[in-house]
């Protein structure tokens, strides 16, 4: 069979999302690669402009919709950067559970759709079944399965129902068991290492090179987790270690990713605990009126009146379920920002696809591919 | 009381409608209709339209019972909601396909985008007509019965690449040439597992095969033969964890992609068609067949249709077991598969036919029992 | 290379729309993708390659009567086994693939997903339509075999969505391709799709085509 | 790091193409240079500051001139940095950074796109998340966003 490409998308089973791997390959052979991106391009940052401080966090559940209040958190952080703005500690600790708990989400979302690529169909509907706790966790203080709208300028929108210390207690102590099921799965079955031992790799000086982050970098043995390096919110006051995996391959992937969640399980023991003593104010006071409204539909109508504010630029940078995502948001004075740009970890991961897919076979890019995790709303924003 | 088959009920059948015919024809006619000649060829119609029917039923159930069985693995229920316990699912699913409109690509090529799906099903069906399912439940008149069906049955990977190839995918085309090339490497394994149960039975015949496993069933001491010709049955069958050829993550649905409506379904019916020959192979190869074991109380066999029962019985166990497999395990790659293929099923299966002749040689083997003396 | 002639060039592009006008017709403008061969479609009828059976159908079904047998029970088998094409846009897609999760399973109503667009009854359109995407859609949806439906699920594919204001978004999936069912939400949930699945089966029971 | 270690180091290398490092919160500080010295920034950053990780490339349309800023992540000093250069609105074009860090490759094609600033000697200039050919630059200011026009709903041809 002579050289040829193929389109792997835009509708294709390995995408997981809306783009399109070109693959030029002889025989089974992958000789190149060509992502090409940008069929869920939304403009958000462009529509971001026309919108409230408060209002572009409806945006930021769409963006990465696996990992939705990570994304919040991330603009929130840079926002209130911007805005010269000091959540109450309270406040903070729900931002670290909310994290904590989607990336568990996400990491489960990534499991299904992983194991389902190696062909593996039980775990698939495993890891649904799981992720749907955690899930019903979040709607019971946000309302929503996927799209919360949680988080606020200052603050967050409402505090936790009483009920959600004992829940999520429960939630964890199920999820830590169904995780040792998880690992049997997978790891006890030598057709998953023959599938997936040194395949896929990038080592750290690639990783860094391409600015790779996130479990992909972790597995290369570099240890780097900002919420360890660079701590945000109150993740200076938790003790987790930081999950790191010497392979650079599919399974050290895979490894990180179990391990960062029952890392995020650790942490998440300590901040329920926090949270069960610690009442108080979960938004910050002295806010102007539009961001302190605790439901926030501000319209456009009523709120336009030019106030005079400090200027600012926010940066903020978090370690998102797929790796380092940033945030930069200009306020030049009112109540749109000027300017949001973000930074998304799996453009980046995606970017440096033509360094881990070439030379590997066809019947490997869909491992390859699962184990990037790409979650296509941030990468095409 | 002589025993009735399926040749001899239709046989009866055919006799009966004849003299009705002919009680109320002309002489010259009657004497036509009556003949033997006739009579015969009719019953063989009959015959074969009580076995497509049968297999065409028990496929479209073995479906089903995949679909419920995977969903119970899988947590959940599986189809619920067409007929009793999504009984009927599978008829719905089939007439819808049916009268879905097929569309052929521009560039296919006619005769072989039609011909490769309808030659890959009627071979498959064609099987079934020499597959004894109790006693006296087969034709009959063949002593090499276990070899024709092999032979029906290696038939496929040529359709498949045929229909592949003119369906002018890309995906189509390296989902045909897996096929080709897995299930061609794993016929050498699948030979030896039954060349091992051939030295031990001494006989081609399906029949004589089942007779011989009345004391004790071949797959004790031919556990390395029946381990080789599963594996080598999943890789012909194209289940997970062999079904590269559909591979849904890489190659959309494989040698199938451009394969919409009626066609599509015939390759889905064939898929089941041949996992169910499988299923009963590995039956009459290794489980005894119709037969029970000695110590099970003979009022579960006395009963008429009893041996057949029983078969449906043990080939939905032994299908179950591959529904199982399927639900556990993921997909090997096609290197590794055919690695696997002539470096360790080939030497397994070689062992095997080795083990089989010691058998021969021994007769008698602890704690299994004697082979019956003929 | 084939690229763009003069005849084929898109008229004055707007910063909304920018490609050229999309037609539901076989000769896509497919001016993005000169350089990659394109399977155009012919659309076979099963009775047309089996005239004698096309012929015994349709005698048998002008014997019954305009359709005591034959329709009712073609109607019954195509509304209980709607397979939908298996892809996924956006965040409905996430829910979408919740419904065949354990605890919905969507396989309870023979809903079973398909890769294959050829093979598929029902195209789900999950998430967010871009401008860029819309060729895509299309020829999926072209390539489809009758009969077959749309959902527009959710607030994007319905109406834009929040993006409704956005450069890049088509608002609306039914400016692309006819909608039979639209599901609201944002993302809907798995029981909101069950039932504009069953909305489905139930418009084509009534519809008795 | 400080802003005046920045300093301290970039300051010989750039001479007066180095406008000034400020401070910038939760940042190593925030380095200002003309666009002319953008190579040797970039390599003085990597090298010899060791912010070898180039995580994001961005650009803002101020009206009158367009700002290039870079984030750059050093895993010795556990900080980011901010970079940016000023490009006026007529002539916006920027040496490409994807020499130094081939991370940049993806990010300078999206602000190519979206606030037109141009990266000279860029190995790969094309459309990413717009459609090929799209005329036009979304995240300039002058690109107002409204509501879409009325398109004509499709019905099925019966």
């Amino acid at each position: 069979m002579s050289e040829m490409w193929i389109n792997m998308g835009p509708q294709h089973p390995m995408t997981h999302g809306l783009w399109n791997l070109r693959v030029r390959i002889d025989g089974e052979v992958v000789l190149d690669v060509d992502p090409e991106m940008g069929y869920l391009h939304r403009g958000i940052e462009k529509i971001s402009e026309d919108r409230h401080y408060n209002e572009v966090v409806t945006l930021m559940d769409r963006t990465c919709y696996v990992a939705g209040l990570a994304w919040e958190h991330l603009y929130i952080l840079a926002s209130e950067q911007a805005l010269h703005i000091t959540p109450p500690e309270r406040a903070q600790y729900i931002r670290m559970t909310c994290e904590e708990f989607q990336r568990i989400g996400s990491h489960i979302m990534w499991y299904a759709a992983f194991v389902n690529d190696i062909g593996l169909m039980t775990p698939f509907l495993y890891g649904m079944r799981d992720r749907d706790l955690v899930l019903d966790l979040f709607q019971s203080f946000t309302g929503a399965r996927m799209t919360y709208e949680y988080m606020r300028v200052g603050g967050v929108r409402n505090d936790l129902p009483p009920t959600f210390t004992d829940q999520a207690r429960k939630v964890l102590d199920w999820l830590t068991d169904r995780f040792r099921e998880y690992d049997q799965l997978c790891l006890g079955s030598s057709i998953f290492h023959k599938r997936c031992d040194h395949l896929g790799v990038l080592k750290a000086n690639d990783c860094i090179a391409h600015g790779v982050t996130g479990p992909m970098l972790r597995s290369a043995g570099v240890k780097r987790d900002l919420r360890k390096d660079r701590p945000y919110a109150r993740y200076d006051a938790v003790d987790f270690d930081v999950a790191v995996a010497d392979g650079a391959d599919v399974t050290a992937r895979y490894l990180v990713r179990m391990e960062e969640m029952r890392q995020s399980i650790r942490i998440l023991r300590q901040t329920v605990d926090w949270l069960e003593h610690h009442p108080g104010p979960v938004m910050a006071e002295h806010l102007p009126r539009w961001l302190g409204a605790p439901y926030a539909p501000v319209g456009r109508e009523g709120y336009l009146l030019k106030r005079n504010y400090a200027k600012g630029v926010g940066f903020s940078a978090v370690e998102e379920p797929h790796g380092e995502a940033q945030a930069y948001v200009v306020n030049e004075g009112t109540e749109h920002p000027y300017r949001v740009k973000f930074r998304s970890p799996i453009f980046a991961n995606l970017s440096a696809a033509r360094q881990y897919l070439v030379g590997y076979r066809v019947a490997d890019i869909p491992p390859i591919m699962g184990s990037v995790d790409p979650c296509i709303g941030e990468v095409d924003r | 009381m002589s025993q009735a088959t399926l040749y001899s009920v239709s046989y009866d059948l055919s006799n009966t409608i004849a003299s009705a015919l002919g009680s109320v024809l002309p002489s010259g006619a009657r004497d036509l209709i009556t003949s033997s000649g006739v009579v015969t060829g009719f019953a063989v119609v009959i015959f074969a339209v009580i076995i497509l029917a049968a297999t065409m039923l028990n496929t479209i159930l073995l479906i089903w019972w995949e679909r419920k069985l995977l969903g119970r693995f899988m947590d959940r229920r599986g189809a619920m909601h067409v007929g009793f316990a999504g009984l009927l699912q599978n008829f719905a699913d089939g007439f819808k396909l049916f009268r879905k409109d097929t569309v052929k690509p521009r560039e296919a090529d006619p005769l072989g985008f039609y011909f490769g799906p309808t030659a890959y099903m009627i071979t498959s069906l064609a099987i079934f007509g020499i597959l004894p399912i109790s006693s006296g439940w087969d034709t009959g008149a063949l002593p090499l019965t276990l070899l024709l069906a092999l032979a029906i049955f290696a038939f496929a990977p040529l359709f498949i690449f045929v229909s592949a190839w003119s369906s002018n995918n890309k995906y189509s085309l390296m989902g045909g040439m897996r096929s080709a090339a897995q299930m061609i490497a794993y016929e050498v394994p699948l030979l030896l597992a039954v060349v091992s149960v051939v030295i031990v039975a001494g006989s081609f015949d399906l029949n004589t095969i089942v007779y011989e496993q009345q004391n004790y069933w071949f797959w004790g001491p031919l556990i390395l033969a029946l381990i080789v010709f599963v594996a080598a049955m999943l890789a012909e069958m194209e289940r997970i964890p062999f079904d590269l050829p559909e591979a849904e993550a890489e190659l959309v649905e494989g040698w199938n992609t451009e394969y919409g409506g009626m066609f599509f379904a015939f390759f889905m019916f064939t898929d089941y068609l041949r996992a169910l020959v499988g299923s009963v192979l590995v039956v009459l190869l290794f489980f005894g067949g119709w037969t029970l074991p000695s110590w099970v109380p003979s009022v579960a066999t006395s009963w008429p249709l009893a041996g057949i029962f029983w078969f449906m019985v043990k080939t939905y166990i032994v299908f179950g077991v591959f529904v199982w497999i399927r639900a556990s395990l993921p997909r090997v790659r096609t290197d590794q598969l055919l690695r696997v293929g002539w470096n360790r099923m080939i030497p397994l299966g070689l062992v095997s036919v080795f083990v089989a002749a010691l058998l021969v040689v021994a007769k008698c083997v602890w704690p299994f029992g004697c082979l019956p003396t003929p | 290379m084939g690229g763009l002639t003069a005849a084929q060039a898109p008229p004055a592009p707007s910063p909304r729309n920018p490609t050229v006008d999309l037609q539901l017709s076989n000769e896509l403008p497919m001016a993005t993708q000169a350089a990659v061969p394109f399977i155009e479609i012919e659309a076979l009828r099963a009775k047309e390659f089996i005239p004698a059976s096309k012929e015994a159908l349709t005698s048998l079904i002008a014997e019954q009567g305009q359709a005591k047998l034959i329709r009712p029970m073609f109607n019954w088998s195509g509304r209980n086994s709607l397979f939908p094409l298996h892809w996924g846009l956006a965040c409905c897609a996430i829910e979408f693939a919740a419904a065949f999760g354990a605890r919905w399973d969507a396989e309870r109503f023979g809903v079973v997903a398909r890769s294959s667009p050829r093979q598929a009854d029902l195209m789900i359109v999950n998430g967010t339509v871009t401008w860029k995407v819309a060729h895509k859609l299309i020829t999926l949806y072209e390539q489809m075999a009758e009969p077959k439906w749309v959902i527009a699920m959710g607030n994007c594919a319905t109406g834009g969505g929040p993006f409704r204001t956005a450069y890049s978004v088509v608002p609306g999936v039914d400016k692309l391709v006819p909608v039979d069912v639209y599901i609201a939400g944002c993302p809907p949930r798995p029981e909101a799709l069950l039932d504009g699945i069953l909305k489905l089966e139930q418009l084509i029971r009534e519809r008795k085509e | 790091m400080q802003p005046d270690d920045l300093t301290r180091v970039l300051a010989p290398k750039l001479g007066e193409n180095l406008l000034g490092v400020e401070a910038f919160e939760g940042m190593a500080g925030r380095v200002r240079f003309r666009r002319e010295a953008a190579l040797d920034l970039f390599r003085a950053v990597r090298d010899d500051l060791s912010f070898a990780h180039l995580s994001m490339v961005g650009g803002i349309d101020w009206v009158d001139h367009r700002e290039v800023f870079y984030v750059a992540w050093s895993d010795s000093a556990r900080q980011y940095v901010l970079l940016s250069t000023d490009v006026p609105a007529t002539d916006a074009h920027v040496e490409t950074a994807s020499a130094v860090w081939p991370s940049a490759n993806w990010h300078e094609r999206e602000t190519w796109e979206l606030v037109d600033i141009t990266f000279d000697h860029h190995p790969d200039l094309r459309h990413l998340l717009t459609p090929d050919g799209y005329a036009f630059h979304p995240l300039l200011r002058s690109f107002k966003i409204h509501e879409p026009e009325e398109l004509e709903v499709k019905t099925r041809h019966v």
